[in-house]
């Protein structure tokens, strides 16, 4: 099961990497999307994986999955909600001011105006 | 004290929630909230300075867990130090903005920037590895809003571009995290340390992948090269105000580096070996040399100032990536310096900007001309480490601390070259913005005058005076730290001496606030 | 007078001139000269301990670690040069008081001028090596402004620019050189150095800091191949050309040279460098100068000519050698800066500098004329004037100089020198002053005022004074200031005129007469010279600079071209080669945990996540469907989680799943619908090979971890043990989320109220431009369907939201010990009121909607803080938690807890963010017409026959 | 409005509500009744705004009997349906699109007739008209569509008629 | 009692089972993208409905009580299913209109989804007043 | 034993349903029939769900369960809103 795993961890990445590797701001999201996934299942795994014991008290149960590490991937997963919205509000008003998706800025030697 | 420990932290979020539920509609209440806010923080960062100087490592225990079950705080010399030059620096940012109306060109600028104070501090301050990644995304996600703040099309998409690259380096961090969790079953810095020096020594490959990427995370926020690319885009286009506050945030990543790397893979740990000192001097001299080079190579006042902040990071960096106690203690200095010197450089760059436009080789006499000729020849010669301020004093004590390092040549070399391309760099800027308006040859401006009326650009006739107030005091303060370098590099050796004596830190944490 | 004082008055003084522009030209000079005068005094009243052979200390500790000092000594040489700083820069600030316009903004003027006259004085004083080179480089700072003071030349910013690159470079080789020196001796203290000359000369390092201490000395005392940029320096106004470039700062290099003496000095390596490029340096500028028609470009290069002779001197080693120099340095100060104040004069009253257009000024200038004539003469070296008389020492001296075995290559190439020396100061005079009265001067001169000729005068005395009575003016002096060079006392000969007929008086002898000769044929020769091809300083050095300015915007711009595909792509790669060494430099052990077996429904998750996570890469042009996959992720991920005992993440993934969703969706509504296939083939394989490497690192990683036992005890053994006893909670997750480590959550909430507020200002921003009435005026680009807002979906949210809101509300407080907790339950609160929006449009809610959502965030906040802090009122830290049960009758007990209190904050925070957030993306869809009065678009028992009609 | 309807804007769904809540608490207790009840009240009264009108339900015995013949439906209907995904070559199933005329007028009625439709297998319905007047619903197979509409109109419409209206 | 609640589980369990898998095996077998849409009906209603009996009666036979849990689930299931179906045949006819051949709205002017008065976005503003 | 072997059997079978879902959602044409075969796929999820809680005799997965029945509505509709008028909120 460990490889299964691991290898969907991997295939997540290494998708989630191919598309931030696009020049476009959408498959870009789109890739950190991916990248949070594997990245979220990775830190869950690191606490092992374990089947039939969640890590709720109950009487009589003396075998728990590591809580520590499903604690910090639901961090984990707010943070990167909260990134991913901000990332998508920042895209999506970039391409509404300039009418242009691409992710690459043609001349970063060039300045900002300021608009407002 | 021990209350005192939690504010740098707790009062920014506090004042942040308030002046988005009622004060919202009111900047003007914002403003001298804000300001009181600052100021008060910096009473308090000041005295946990005091406190810290006497050498006790205090360990804060949040909701009363014990280290390294619960999430601690912790104050030593470099902490404090740390913090209280947030403060001071957010205070000279906020006065910046304020009087210079920068606040008021987008929304939230101030509650953003109390949670970026609040994002800064707690990383600063916490003993804990994963709570060092929550406050790194408190203090991108806040930076994220303050470098847009104002839009435009250029600057929102230099925004997605430093979102887009932090975000993978928020990753790498979780990735590091639970490479470091998966082997050593804890999280908090202290106890990390103990683990790491006890790793057994056939199995220590994992743990020194979880430390390299630690380090290669903090070298993004410290923009060392390759990992710098984030910075000019993001710096350049950013409100003034908000870059020059900015010149924490690499600090951020290199307060990081020194502690994880003296503290918990510490020069002498054995599974640490050969992962930060290999390659992480090229690194910083590459940095220090791109850097230098952009400030010749920039057309615009405010790429060049984001250059020169890469040259000054890797300097420091440089500093660093000896793992010397004197090399420390000098980098500590050299941090000192560097984050009000660029600050300083920031907030002169955008008087200039604001009076004349960004391109650098455009003529147009602007107000307060002298004024802020001077202020940009302190900043230039702070920057480029010309005497007699500190950020020659830092360089030297730089290039004396790697007197002892393998690659002194090097070191030298680079540094004191990049420092001439950095002055020719400089004084070309210099020369042409504040001296060509005044060419007789050119009519004096009247040209790009024109130029700009058809571009739409406007150009204020009658600049605030006010914002000067805190560009004089970082220049005060710089003055100060060149004047008072015997006493600040005392504590810089103090405060060196302690990060190499790690046992001070880990029995503190491990041990409990009573111990 | 403390010499702390001596140094600082300048640079106090600095800030009256500044201050007193507005008193007055004169008020303003005055201070400038008062100060200067005050600081001469102060150096004056300490002479005669000095001259009689002590030593004036001062010192305060600076930066004792680093061993740089405010340490000050004052010795012979000190004095002399302190002297000669003060003493000329006094009569430089009279002469400017004249000299300068009243359009020039004199406070500027003096104010940079004494605080470079503060830097000198710094560099003469020093008791430290790098207190010293702080000096060092102030003065290449100060006369930079002072360079550029005219700033509407483009002459003068040029020659700024390139005095400072020039200099600076020097200064930085210094610095290491100083430093290299200093580890050497094992202090920076200047007088402890000194001292050390065996050490210093038998270590390794001495020819490298030998080498960039020179550097040092060379570049800023104009010495070849470094003299062009002082030329070029002349196009500042005349007072800084007589006080920097030909009195003062000129000399530092020379000064240090001096200084350094007792260590450096005495080596082969020091002889060959030292004097050969002194030799070839006043050759040079002496040939160069004849030929210069600009006055100031002729003295300047004789300048550079005579900075070559003592630097010769100062590299022969001997004591005649030091004494030479010690004495040519004072009488080149004097006759040097009356030169260079005659030409100001010149120039201040006929308005050009320009050889070719003056002539016949002896008539119209007489005083001007004597004065000039006169140092002119002692710079040819004609008795029995001072230049006469160090030159002839110089010659005696280069007469017994073997070079490279050669007897006869010093002495003639120093004839030489002198020749050409003796030529241009005699055309200086002639086609100056001499020769007939000419009607085309630009215009029309006279001679100056009292007040400009004063300091030039004086300066002419000075120069007579000591050719007649070198012993009586000068002899302890340069005795006394030769000691100093030395280390040690000398035995001399007095200083006289006549020292009978030695090798020294032909050469002498030969220089006058070949000047004279010289100058006859100059019209000839000045026209082989023009003719000659010779390369022109300044245009490689342009070219240097401005190859240097595009390679440097070349690599910065090449570097960060804004590609930020390149950006991640190196950031990856560095991490994967870092990662991988770091795992090869290390050892793992064997695999110590047995491996989950394999199950079918697990595999068929695999098989899917796999699956859909391939197909959004292969489909990612459309963006629609890869968001549908990405859904098909998700709920494998939860499943997954599910799976693996993790019923928090699992609820935790799904809900931030579909919010993040509905989140694309909203923006998508404003992007292209589809991803142009844009990248090369070379491209999509390089990624695609990045990122396989990446994934299989990643996940080879992972399974390393997973497939062993952790090393240590994990901490959450504790949590595990201590979530009910001091928790409150069977949940162990969420008493660790809002418990042991609720520092945790309180910042992840914090991140997410930032991110709302941060949307909310993009959209403020982006609405406040023009983008708002493109936003208004925008064509759907897909057809788009009737019936917004169906019937069924609305009947259907009434029912839905409020069992929905049942759900979080149970969510949330069974969250502590079942599944759930504060953040799900404000997800699901949330998703709740999206639906509501979804079925009746972002118009018809909102108008419905009371709480504004910043207020939310904000009391979220709040209410996790402040219960947070409400532990300080226990004596406990901050997130301290307390739980109790309550019994109340007749029902059964329930538990509190603080923790539930911070889980609202949590919960508040939550709804407010996601709210806040799609709120604000919705108003990008929001149009003030679209019609919101109405919940459902379709309603048969509305009286007006069910529909909402639209038009445009 | 009156006092009672203030607080009690929706008094059945406050009752399901309630029962919500014991649902999801899974174990009766006096405890989860008054809390669950007090959020029953909460929560309408919080979202009155989005639910503005109160829908009439007549009797609950009709609307028992109604659920009763739904689910009874539902059996048969996912039998036949089985049958016909199963065994039935595709080209041998008539799909066919039907406009079922509607007498319902309020919109929980309607939604409840079309909720029916679909939750029986073999019908799902598709659309309104522009008016509301009539409902488009999409069978599986039907070789006589007129014969599902009279279904339909017979089996639930006219029961919802007394339920609703 | 714990015999029959097992076999009553079973049975539910296996028609559950059968139905779920009739529902998806639909989705592939079926040609017409609107029949399609009747397959998740039966997933929805016997497939789940099997299964959550299942439980229910599993758990009142194994824990001895009534466990309502699946009742509540079944209660989403079954409001937000048709719901589901809607928008699915909405957004094909919206995409495949010309294709189909829709049987007439009655007096009503055509079906809502086509209903190009309502696709557009901007309404008049006099025309109503407020209701409700 | 029997509901052991009734419990595989509705494993295998919604396990079965899964995969097919899946097939669909990779090798369908339109977005339409994906976002069904997704919808479908959340449903099966659910059966799988509940029938882990029978099997492990836990009711650890009904939150989940719930959340999912009650969320997977939200995205279909979400989905099809957006294939339907471009804004899903308007
Ligand atoms: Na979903
Ligand atoms: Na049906």
């Amino acid at each position: 099961m460990e490889l299964l795993f691991a290898s969907a961890i991997g295939v997540l990445t290494a998708c989630g990497i191919y598309l931030i590797l696009r020049q476009r701001t959408f498959p870009v999201i789109l890739g950190l999307s991916l990248l949070s996934y594997a990245v979220n299942l990775f830190l869950f795994a690191t606490g092992r994986l374990s089947v039939g014991a969640p890590p709720i008290l109950q009487y009589g149960v003396e075998t728990y999955t590591d809580p520590l590490p499903q604690a910090l991937v639901l961090t984990a997963i707010v943070i990167s909600f909260g990134m991913t919205a901000v990332i998508v509000m920042i895209a999506l008003s970039a391409y509404l001011s300039e009418n242009d998706d691409r992710i690459d800025m043609d001349n970063p030697s060039e300045p900002a105006k300021d608009d407002a | 004290m021990s209350h005192w420990i939690v504010l740098p932290i707790v009062l920014p979020a506090l004042l942040a929630p308030f002046f988005l539920m009622v004060i919202r509609h009111h900047l003007d209440l914002q403003r001298i909230f804000s300001v009181a806010g600052v100021l008060v923080l910096n009473g308090i960062t000041l005295a946990l300075l005091n406190h810290a100087m006497s050498g006790e490592v205090s360990v804060y225990e949040l909701g009363d867990w014990p280290a390294p079950f619960g999430i601690v705080l912790v104050l030593d010399r470099l902490s404090a130090l740390m913090i209280v030059l947030t403060s001071q620096l957010a205070l000279a940012v906020v006065l910046y903005a304020i009087w210079s109306g920068w606040d008021n060109r987008g929304r939230h600028f101030h509650p953003l920037l109390q949670f970026q104070i609040m994002g800064v501090s707690g990383a600063f301050m916490t003993g804990d590895a994963f709570n060092l990644f929550v406050f790194f995304e408190v203090l991108l996600i806040a930076s994220y809003g303050l470098m847009i703040h104002g839009g435009g099309g250029t600057r929102l998409r230099a925004g997605v571009q430093y979102v887009a690259y932090n975000l993978i380096g928020s990753t790498l961090f979780l990735f590091a995290l639970g490479t470091i969790y998966g082997v050593a079953g804890t999280l908090n810095m202290a106890d990390l340390a103990v683990k790491a020096a006890e790793i057994p020594a056939e199995d220590t490959a994992l743990l020194r992948i979880g430390a390299v990427l630690l380090l290669l995370v903090f070298s993004v926020k410290a923009a060392v090269l390759p990992l710098h690319f984030w910075l000019p885009a993001s710096y350049s286009n950013a409100p003034a105000p908000v870059a020059a506050f900015f010149a924490i945030m690499t600090k951020v990543g290199a307060y990081s580096i020194l502690r994880m790397f003296t503290l918990i893979f510490g020069p002498e740990t054995p599974v640490a070996q050969g992962l930060a000192g290999e390659w992480l001097v090229y690194a910083a001299l590459l940095t220090v040399a791109v850097g230098m080079i952009g400030t010749q190579g920039a057309a615009h006042v405010a790429r060049m100032t984001a250059f020169i902040t890469i040259g000054s990071t890797g300097t420091l960096m440089v500093a660093i990536s000896l793992f010397t106690p004197e090399a420390s203690a000098a980098a500590i200095y050299y941090l000192i310096h560097s984050t009000f010197a660029t600050a300083m450089m920031f907030l002169v760059a955008d008087m200039i900007i604001e009076r004349r436009g960004d391109s650098i080789s455009q003529r147009r006499p602007m107000q307060h001309g002298g004024v802020i000729a001077a202020l940009f020849f302190g900043a230039a010669v702070a920057m480029a480490g010309m005497p007699p301020l500190s950020g020659f004093i830092g360089k030297l004590l730089v290039l004396d601390a790697a007197w002892d390092a393998p690659d002194v040549v090097l070191i030298w070399s680079v540094v004191l070259i990049t420092s001439l391309i950095a002055i020719i760099g400089l004084a070309r800027a210099g020369s042409l913005v504040f001296w060509k308006a005044f060419d007789t040859g050119s009519g004096r401006g009247d040209v790009d005058e024109d130029t700009a009326r058809r571009e739409g650009v406007v150009f204020p006739t009658d600049a605030p005076r006010l914002p000067f107030v805190p560009v004089f005091g970082l220049f005060a303060v710089l003055i100060a730290l060149t004047v008072f370098a015997g006493p600040v590099m005392r504590f810089a050796e103090d405060t060196a001496d302690q990060l190499y004596t790690p046992q001070l830190y880990i029995d503190a944490v491990l041990k409990g606030p009573g111990s | 007078m403390s010499l702390f004082l001596i140094a600082a008055l300048p640079f106090l003084g600095a800030v009256f001139p500044a201050l007193l522009i507005r008193a007055g030209r004169n008020a303003c000079a005055s201070a400038a000269g008062a100060v200067t005068l005050l600081a001469l005094i102060g150096v004056l009243v300490n002479a005669p301990r000095v001259m009689a052979g002590g030593v004036v200390t001062a010192q305060i500790d600076w930066l004792p670690q680093l061993g740089m000092n405010l340490h000050f000594f004052m010795d012979g040489l000190g004095m002399f040069f302190a002297t000669l700083i003060l003493g000329i820069g006094l009569l430089i600030i009279i002469y400017a008081r004249y000299y300068l316009s009243r359009e020039d903004p004199m406070g500027q003027f003096y104010a940079y001028l004494l605080l470079f006259q503060g830097a000198m004085v710094g560099i003469v004083l020093s008791d430290n090596i790098l207190l010293l080179v702080v000096f060092w480089e102030l003065t290449s700072l100060s006369s930079f402004l002072l360079i550029g003071y005219w700033k509407h030349l483009p002459a003068g910013r040029q020659g700024a620019r390139m005095a400072l690159a020039v200099t600076g470079a020097g200064g930085l080789a210094l610095i290491g050189g100083m430093l290299v020196l200093g580890n050497i001796a094992g202090t920076y203290s200047l007088s402890e150095i000194l001292d050390q000359k065996e050490l210093i000369q038998s270590s390794p390092l001495y020819l490298t800091a030998l080498i960039l201490i020179l550097l040092g000395c060379f570049t800023k005392s104009a010495q070849f191949p470094f003299h062009f940029w002082l030329p070029h320096a002349m196009a500042a106004p005349t007072p800084v050309s007589a006080y920097l470039h030909s009195a003062t700062m000129v000399k530092a290099g020379l000064f240090l040279m001096a200084r350094l003496w007792p260590v450096l000095a005495g080596t082969d390596a020091w002889f060959y460098i030292v004097s050969t490029t002194g030799l070839v340096t006043m050759v040079l500028g002496a040939v160069i100068a004849l030929f210069k028609d600009d006055l100031k470009a002729l003295l300047a290069f004789s300048t550079v000519s005579h900075l070559g002779l003592i630097t010769l001197l100062l590299g022969l080693g001997t004591q005649a050698g030091a004494l030479a120099a010690v004495f040519h340095i004072l009488n080149h100060a004097t006759f040097k800066a009356a030169l260079f104040m005659s030409a100001g004069i010149i120039d201040h009253e006929t308005h050009t500098r320009d050889i070719k257009r003056l002539g016949g000024l002896r008539t119209l200038m007489p005083v001007t004329f004597v004065i000039a004539t006169i140092a002119s003469l002692s710079m040819a070296g004609i008795p029995p004037l001072n230049g006469f008389l160090s030159k002839e020492m110089m010659l005696e001296e280069i007469s017994h100089t073997t070079w490279l075995d050669s007897h006869w290559f010093f002495p003639v190439l120093a004839t030489i020198g002198a020749l050409f020396s003796a030529a241009y100061s005699f055309r200086f005079i002639g086609h100056v002053f001499l020769g007939p009265v000419r009607d085309d001067y630009p215009s029309k001169p006279h001679d100056p005022g009292v007040g400009m000729w004063i300091s030039p005068a004086f300066l002419v005395l000075l120069v007579i004074a000591i050719g007649l009575f070198p012993e009586a003016v000068a002899g302890n002096l340069v005795r006394t200031v030769t000691d100093a060079v030395m280390g040690e006392y000398g035995d001399y000969y007095p200083l006289k005129i006549w020292h009978g007929v030695t090798p020294a008086l032909y050469m002498s002898g030969i220089a006058v007469v070949g000047g004279l000769i010289l100058l006859a044929l100059h019209r000839p020769l000045d026209k082989g010279w023009i003719a000659t091809p010779r390369p022109e300083a300044k245009t490689i050095f342009d070219g240097l600079v401005g190859a240097l300015t595009r390679a440097c915007r070349g690599i910065t711009d090449t570097l960060h071209d804004g590609a930020i595909g390149r950006y991640a792509a190196i950031f990856i790669v560095f991490v994967l080669v870092l990662g991988g060494y770091a795992f090869t430099t290390g050892a793992m052990g064997p695999q110590t945990r047995p491996m989950l077996e394999i199950e079918v429904l697990p595999a068929i998750g695999w098989f899917g996540l796999v699956a859909a996570t391939l197909c959004i890469v292969a489909f990612h042009r459309n963006r629609l469907l890869s968001l549908v996959l990405i859904g098909v992720v998700g709920l494998v991920v939860t499943m997954l989680f599910n799976y693996f005992s993790a019923p928090d993440l699992a609820l935790t993934q799904l809900s931030v799943e579909v919010v993040t969703i509905v989140l694309m969706l909203l923006a998508l509504n404003f992007m292209p619908k589809t991803t142009p296939r844009e990248s090369s083939v070379g491209r999509r394989t390089r990624d695609v090979l990045i990122s396989v490497a990446a994934g299989l690192g990643v996940g080879g990683l992972i399974f390393a971890i997973m497939t062993r036992g952790f090393a240590f005890d994990t901490i959450s053994e504790f949590h595990l043990a201590n979530s009910y006893k001091g928790g409150g909670g069977d949940n162990v997750v969420n008493v660790i989320l809002v418990d042991f480590r609720g520092f945790d959550t309180f910042g992840e909430i914090i991140v997410l109220g930032i991110a709302a507020i941060v949307i909310y200002a993009i959209t403020e921003a982006i609405m406040q431009t023009s983008v708002r009435a493109r936003l208004l005026n925008r064509v759907p680009d897909q057809p788009v369907a009737g019936d917004a807002h169906p019937l069924m979906m609305v009947v259907v949210t009434r029912l839905m939201m409020p069992v929905a809101l049942m759900v979080a509300a149970y969510i949330f407080f069974r969250g502590h010990n079942l599944p759930g907790g504060g953040f799900i339950a404000g997800l699901i609160a949330a998703i709740a009121i999206i639906m509501q929006y979804m079925a009746s449009g972002f118009g018809w809610a909102a108008a419905r909607q009371h709480f504004p959502y910043h207020g939310i965030i904000g009391s979220g906040v709040l209410v996790a803080a402040v219960t947070g802090l409400g532990a300080w009122f226990n004596g406990m830290p901050f997130l301290t938690s307390a739980f109790g049960y309550i019994h109340p009758p007749g029902l059964e007990e329930f538990e509190w807890a603080t923790a539930a209190l911070f889980d609202l904050g949590v919960f508040l925070a939550v709804v407010g963010a996601v709210l806040l957030a799609l709120e604000s993306l919705s108003r990008y869809a929001w149009n003030p017409n679209i019609d919101s009065r109405h919940p459902m678009d379709i309603n048969p028992s509305r009286d007006d026959n069910g529909r909402v009609i639209r038009k445009d | 409005m009156s006092l009672f309807r203030r607080f009690f804007p929706h008094p059945l769904l406050t009752v399901l509500l309630t029962l919500v809540w014991l649902m999801l608490v899974n174990r009766f207790s006096w405890n989860s009744v008054i809390f669950g009840f007090l959020l029953g009240v909460f929560i309408p009264f919080v979202i009155r705004p989005y639910w503005p009108n109160n829908p009439r339900i007549s009797s609950p015995l009709k609307v028992a009997r109604y659920i009763g013949v739904v689910i009874y439906d539902i059996f048969v209907a996912n039998v036949t349906v089985a049958y016909q995904i199963l065994f039935m070559r595709v080209d041998a199933l008539q799909p066919a699109w039907i406009s079922v005329p509607l007498r319902l007028r309020t919109p929980e009625a309607i939604t409840t007739l079309a909720a029916t439709i679909t939750l029986t297998p073999g019908t799902v319905s598709c659309d309104l008209s522009s008016e509301g007047h009539n409902l488009l619903v999409h069978c599986l197979h039907a070789p006589d569509p007129d014969a599902v509409i009279q279904e339909i109109i017979d089996r639930y419409e006219s029961r919802l008629m007394e339920i609703f209206e | 009692m714990g015999e029959i609640g097992d076999i009553l589980t079973a049975i539910f369990l296996v028609v559950g089972g059968c139905f779920g898998l009739v529902g998806s095996f639909g989705l592939i077998k079926l040609r017409d993208p609107m029949s399609r849409l009747h397959a998740p009906t039966k997933a929805t209603t016997l497939g789940v409905g099997g299964v959550l009996i299942a439980s229910l009666i599993h758990s009142f036979v194994l824990e001895g009580y009534v466990s309502v849990h699946e009742l509540l689930i079944t209660l989403f299931l079954f409001l937000t299913a048709p719901v589901t179906a809607l928008f699915l045949a909405k957004a094909h006819i919206h995409r495949h209109s010309e294709e189909e051949v829709l049987p007439s709205p009655g007096k009503d002017t055509c079906w809502a989804v086509l209903d190009e008065r309502t696709s557009r976005q901007i309404i008049d503003e006099a025309e109503y007043g407020q209701d409700e | 034993m029997i509901l052991s072997y009734a419990l595989y059997f509705a494993f295998a079978c919604f396990g079965l349903a899964v995969l097919m879902n899946l097939w669909k959602i990779i090798t369908s044409e339109g977005v339409g029939d994906r976002v069904l075969a997704l919808d479908t796929m959340v449903v099966n999820s659910i059966a799988i769900l509940v029938l882990a809680g029978i099997q492990e005799g836990t009711e650890v997965f009904f939150e989940a369960t719930m959340i999912i029945a009650m969320l997977g509505f939200v995205s279909t509709v979400a989905y099809a809103r957006f294939m339907l008028r471009g804004n899903i909120i308007e």
